[in-house]
C-alpha cells in the first residue's frame, strides 16, 4: 500500500480523502494556492505545500507544480478529488511517467469515457441503451419516419443549429410527424436560417439516476447500487438521495447489469458512475460516465456502510474486489450547501463565516471544511458543506434531514439552506414523484 | 481593507491622544501602542500582485496579523525583524531550488552581492524542468535563506535584499 | 462599519474621559486605553444578587452587548430607551403573572401609582400555589409590561419604575 | 402521542432530544437558566421559558419553575434528561399529579432503585447476581470462614469505617485468612478506632459492563446488548465501547437475560441500564440501575441503528415494544469531551470557545451544544461534546476515533482530548485488556 498520498484538491473532499489516508495509516500531502493557507485541508494533512496563487489555472490546474510538490514530499501517489485534475487525461498520464500512481483509471479510459461520442460509440458496442435518434440529420420526413418507428413514439425533432426550445416538437404518433417535421423546419429557418433538423427518442418525465461501479485493476466490475439526483438547478446537482424513490428491484438489476457492462467495456479501474435518464416507463439511457469519485458518493456509503475513498486507495493499491454488488440499506439523502444567495439569483457569496454550528446526531453526517471565522474564497466553487442523513426509511430520511437542516447554523454569508428546506418541504420532493424539471417550475417563498 | 486606509486610520490614532487600541474585525486585527509623543515608526507595506509563471514576487515583510484558527506553518515563517528595511524575493513556483547552473558551476550569486534587477539568482526545478529565476529588484543580498539543492514552495522567501 | 466611523469613535472615547473601552459586537472588537485619569463618567451597574423565591430583582437596564451567536429573545426585551431613567422591576420566578388578588378584587397597583419598597404589586402562580411578589424597590409606576393572567418567564420584566 | 415535550434539561442531552421531538414532529420547550441564554438548545426548542438563575437548585433542580414553564406552554410530557431531575421520584410523581407524562418510569420504579440495599434485595429476590458477602460485620474468624468458603475464593475483608485502603485484606485462601484478619482488624483499629470487618467476594480485574435495557408499560422488557465503560477516572467514565472487547456469546446471553430479570422485577417502564462488575471469569455481579438515558447511549444507537430518545417517548406514548433482544452490528466508540485541563488535575475549565471544528465524514457522529463563540457556564458539568464513531471492526473504530480526535479542533478553553488520545493509543486499550483500574495506572504525557 501507498506510503504518502498528495491530495490535488482542496475544500471538503481534501478533507475527506486525509480523514480515510489518516485511517489507514497512510502520509497526506495537502496542495494549497495561496487563498487556501487557512484551510482545514492544509491544517491536518502531515505535510503541506503551497503550489501557486489563488487563480485555479496556477495552482489546482497547473500540473507541473502538482507534480513537482509531490516530487519534493515523495509522495507515491495522488488522489485527485473531483472537479480540477480528477478526469485529465493527460495528469493521469503524466503521473505516470513519474513514476506517481494517479488514484484512478488510466488515461486511456478517461479519454475513452471523455469524449461524448466515443463514449457513446463504446456504449452501444457494449450494449448499453444510448438515447436512439438519427444519425445526423433527417434527409426528408419518410427517412424520420422510418426512425421513428424503429425507436418508437414519443419522439422529438431538434434544430440542429437550435436553442431556446425553437425548432423543436415532441411527436406522439406518425400521423403528427409530416406537420410538426414542416413546421420545425420552418421556424428553424425563420430563427436561425438554418433548417437542418434531427430526430431523437423524447424521454417522457426524464430522472437522473447514476449507478456507482467499482473495478479492480484484474478486469472485475460490480455495482454498488443507484443514487437518484434529479433534483438539479442548470445542472447542478442540489440534492441526492439513494435509494431512487422512483427504483424497483428489476430496473435496478437492468440499471446496474448496464453499469457494469460500461465498466467492462473499458476494463475500468477505480470507482466511477454511470450516468443514465430513466423515462416514466423506466426505460434508460446512457448519458456519460464520470471517471472519478463523485460529489455525492457519501449517500452510497452510508447506505452500504463502506469507505469509497478507501476502497478507491486499495483498488489504486492493487488490492482485488469480491465480485459482490452491494444494495441499499435504509434510506440517505444529501443536501449541498453552497455559499450562494437563493434569493438573489443564486449569487455567489464568497466571504467570511461568522458563526457556524453544524448539526449533528443519529444519522446525520457533515462534510465540511467550514468553520466560524473561515474566509470563503471567492476564487473557487460555492459548495461548503454537505449534509448526509441516513435513517431506516425514506420518510424518516426526510424528516432527519428537515431537523438537520434547522439546526445548520451559517452565518456572515449566504447559504442555499432556505433554498434546501424549501425543497425538502415540496410535495413533489415529499412523495419522490420529482424529475429532472422540477427546479424548473420551483418557486422559492 | 487598503493599506492606505490602515495607514490613516492608524495616525488618526496616535493624533486622537490613546496610548492603546486594538481592534478586530472579520477582516483583519489591529493593534496599537502610542508612545502618545512623536510620530512612531509608520509601519510601511507594499504587495506586490502575483504574476504567474517565472516572475519574481517581492514584498516588505510584515507581521500578519494571526487568522482565528491558526494553521501550523509547515515552513518557516519571514523573518519578521527584516521587516522595515529589506525587501524579500520570493519563490515563484513549487519546485527544487538549486543555487547554480549545474553541480560543477559556481553560485549565481552569494551573500553581499549586489544585484541587478533581472539578474539571474537560481533556477527552479520541477518536472525535469529548470526555470531561472530572476531577481525582481535590484540591491545587496543581506542573506540566502535557502539553502542549494532544496525543495520550496510557491512564495517562500528565498533571499532578503537591501534596495537602499 | 467603516473605519471613518471608529476613528469619530474612538477621538470621542478619549474625550469622554473613560480610560478603558472594550467594546465587542457581531462585526468587530474593539478595545481602547486613554491616559486620562479621574473624573470619569464611570458606568454605573447595580445588579442585586438574586435570591430565591419571592424576591424581586431590580437593576439598571443597560443595551448589553449582541453574543456572537445570536440567539432569538421567545420574549420582548427590555425597553431600552428607559435605561438611564427608570428601574424595571422583574419577575423573581416563573408561572402566571396576576395583577389582583382574586378575580373580583382590584389590580394592586396602575400605571402612574406611587409605590413603596415592599409593597404587593402582583401575584405569580406556580403548581397551584400564588406568590405574592413584592416590590423591591419605590418609586412611581411608569409602565406595567405584562397583562393581568399572563405566563411570565424568570427575570421577565413586569414594569418600569421611577426612583426619583 | 405528545403534542408538546417540555425537556428539563441543558447542553448536549436537551438539544439531542429536540432533535428526535422534531424528526418526530412534536413540538419543544426548553427551559433554560440565565446562563444559558445563548444556548443551542433555547434556540432550536420551539419555545424556551427562562426558569431561574444560574444555581442549579434554583433552576433545573427547582421543580416548581419546571412545572409552572410545563403549564405556561401546555407542554403535555417532560423529557428529564440525565443527571438533575431524571432520577428524583417525587418529580416523577409531582408531573404526574400534574397530569404531565414523565417520559421514564414510574415514581416507585424510580423509588426501588434508587435506594441501593433495596435494590440489592430485590435483585436477590430476582435471582439477579449481586456480589456475595457477609450480611453487616463478621462476629469471628470462623464465621468468615463459613462464609468464604460459601462464596468462593478470594475475598476482601473491608473496614466498615475504611478508607483510603486502610483495613483492607484480599485472601485467597482459607489459610490467610486468619492472619488477615487478625492484621484488618488491627489496622482498622488504630486507623479508625473501630476494628468493624466485613467481607465481600473479590471481583479480580473488574469490568463495568452494562446492559441497556427496553422495558414497555405493559411489563414486557428487552436487552439492547452491552456497553463497555471500564475506562473510568475517579467513578467518571471517560470512554465507553460497544460491543465490550471482553464479551463472549455466552457472556452475552447470560448478562442479557440477567438484566431483563432486573427489569421485570419491577416490571419496568422505559429505557434503563443494569450495570455490573464483571470479574476474569466472567461471574458478573449487579451494581446498580439507572432509571433514565444515560450519557453513553448513542453507541448503541449506531450499533443497533436505533433512536432511543424516539424509543423512551414511544413508550412513554403507549406503544408497546416488539419484544426483540438486539445486537451489535459493527463497532461504536464515544469519547467524552470535557472542558478540564487534564495536564492540572482536570480542573475545570470553563471560558469562551474561540475556535471550534468537530470531525465529520463516514462513521463520525459529534453530539455537543458548543460552537466558536460559546461561553461555557462555571456552573454546570464541564462535558461538552461526545465524539462517537462507528465501524465495521474494533480496529477499524480504534483508527477512526484516533483521526476524529486529531481532528476536533477546540480552542479558548482546556479540554480532555489530548487524555483521550494518549488513550487511544494505549497498548492496553488497543488490545482491548482494560479493566476499571486501568486509569489508576494511567500516565499522562
Amino acid at each position: 500500500m501507498f506510503k504518502k498520498i498528495l491530495i490535488a484538491n482542496r475544500g471538503e473532499i481534501a478533507l475527506r480523502v486525509i480523514r480515510t489516508c489518516k485511517e489507514m495509516g497512510i502520509k497526506t500531502v495537502a496542495v494549497y494556492s495561496t487563498a487556501d493557507a487557512n484551510s482545514l485541508h492544509v491544517r491536518f494533512a502531515d505535510e503541506a505545500v503551497c503550489i501557486g496563487p489563488a487563480p485555479s489555472s496556477q495552482s489546482y490546474l497547473y500540473i507541473p507544480a502538482i507534480i513537482a510538490a509531490a516530487e519534493i514530499t515523495n509522495a507515491d501517489a495522488i488522489h485527485p478529488g473531483y472537479g480540477f485534475l480528477s478526469e485529465n487525461a493527460k495528469f493521469a498520464k503524466i503521473c505516470g511517467e513519474h513514476r506517481i500512481k494517479f488514484i484512478g483509471p488510466t488515461a486511456s479510459m478517461i479519454e475513452r469515457m471523455g469524449d461524448k461520442s466515443n463514449a457513446k460509440a463504446t456504449m452501444i458496442a457494449a450494449g448499453v441503451p444510448v438515447i436512439p435518434g438519427s444519425e445526423g440529420l433527417l434527409d426528408s420526413v419518410d427517412e424520420g419516419k422510418v426512425i421513428a418507428q424503429k425507436i418508437g413514439y414519443p419522439i422529438i425533432l431538434k434544430a440542429t443549429a437550435g436553442g431556446g426550445g425553437k425548432g423543436m416538437r415532441v411527436v406522439w404518433n406518425e400521423n403528427d410527424l409530416e406537420n410538426a417535421w414542416n413546421s420545425a423546419r420552418q421556424e428553424a429557418g425563420a430563427a436561425f436560417g438554418n433548417d437542418g433538423i434531427y430526430m431523437e427518442k423524447y424521454i417522457e418525465e426524464p430522472r437522473h439516476i447514476e449507478i456507482q461501479v467499482v473495478g479492480d485493476q484484474y478486469g472485475r466490475a460490480v455495482h454498488l447500487s443507484e443514487r437518484d439526483c434529479s433534483v438539479q438547478r442548470r445542472h447542478q446537482k442540489l440534492i441526492e438521495e439513494t435509494p431512487s424513490p422512483f427504483m424497483t428491484n428489476d430496473l435496478r438489476e437492468r440499471m446496474g447489469e448496464a453499469a457494469i457492462k460500461a465498466a467492462n467495456a473499458i476494463s475500468y479501474e477505480g470507482v466511477g458512475t454511470v450516468e443514465f435518464l430513466v423515462d416514466k416507463h423506466r426505460n434508460f439511457y446512457f448519458m456519460e460516465m464520470n471517471t472519478r469519485i463523485q460529489v455525492e458518493h457519501p449517500i452510497t456509503e452510508e447506505v452500504i456502510n463502506y469507505d469509497l475513498v478507501r476502497e478507491q486507495i486499495k483498488i489504486a493499491g492493487g488490492v482485488n474486489i469480491s465480485g459482490q454488488n452491494y444494495f441499499p440499506e435504509g434510506h440517505a439523502i444529501e443536501c449541498r450547501i453552497n455559499a450562494e444567495d437563493p434569493y438573489n439569483n443564486f449569487r455567489p457569496s464568497p466571504g467570511t463565516i461568522t458563526s457556524f454550528h453544524a448539526p449533528g446526531g443519529h444519522g446525520v453526517r457533515v462534510d465540511t471544511h467550514a468553520y466560524a471565522g473561515y474566509k470563503i474564497p471567492a476564487n473557487y466553487d460555492s459548495m461548503i458543506a454537505k449534509l448526509i442523513v441516513v435513517a431506516r426509511t425514506r420518510e424518516e430520511a426526510i424528516a432527519k434531514m428537515q431537523r438537520a437542516l434547522e439546526e445548520f447554523v451559517i452565518e456572515g454569508v449566504h447559504t442555499t439552506i432556505p433554498l434546501q428546506q424549501q425543497i425538502l418541504r415540496d410535495e413533489r420532493f415529499v412523495y419522490g414523484e420529482y424529475t429532472t424539471k422540477f427546479m424548473e417550475t420551483f418557486k422559492l417563498n | 481593507m487598503d493599506l492606505k486606509e490602515i495607514q490613516e486610520f492608524i495616525k488618526s490614532i496616535v493624533r486622537s491622544g490613546a496610548t492603546e487600541v486594538k481592534l478586530e474585525t472579520n477582516d483583519f486585527k489591529l493593534s496599537v501602542t502610542t508612545p502618545n509623543k512623536g510620530r512612531g515608526n509608520e509601519v510601511v507595506s507594499y504587495v506586490q500582485q502575483v504574476q504567474p509563471q517565472n516572475q519574481v514576487v517581492t514584498e516588505y515583510i510584515q507581521p500578519t496579523p494571526q487568522p482565528l484558527m491558526h494553521v501550523a506553518a509547515k515552513t518557516e515563517a519571514p523573518v519578521a525583524e527584516a521587516g522595515e528595511k529589506y525587501l524579500t524575493i520570493k519563490s515563484p513556483m513549487v519546485g527544487t531550488f538549486y543555487r547554480r547552473p549545474a553541480p560543477n558551476k559556481p553560485f549565481f550569486i552569494n551573500e553581499g552581492d549586489v544585484i541587478k534587477k533581472g539578474q539571474a539568482i537560481g533556477v527552479i526545478e520541477a518536472m525535469k524542468l529548470f526555470n531561472e529565476i530572476e531577481a525582481e529588484i535590484g540591491g545587496k543580498v543581506v542573506k540566502i535563506l535557502v539553502d542549494d539543492a532544496t525543495p520550496v514552495e510557491f512564495d517562500q522567501p528565498l533571499m532578503l535584499v537591501d534596495p537602499a
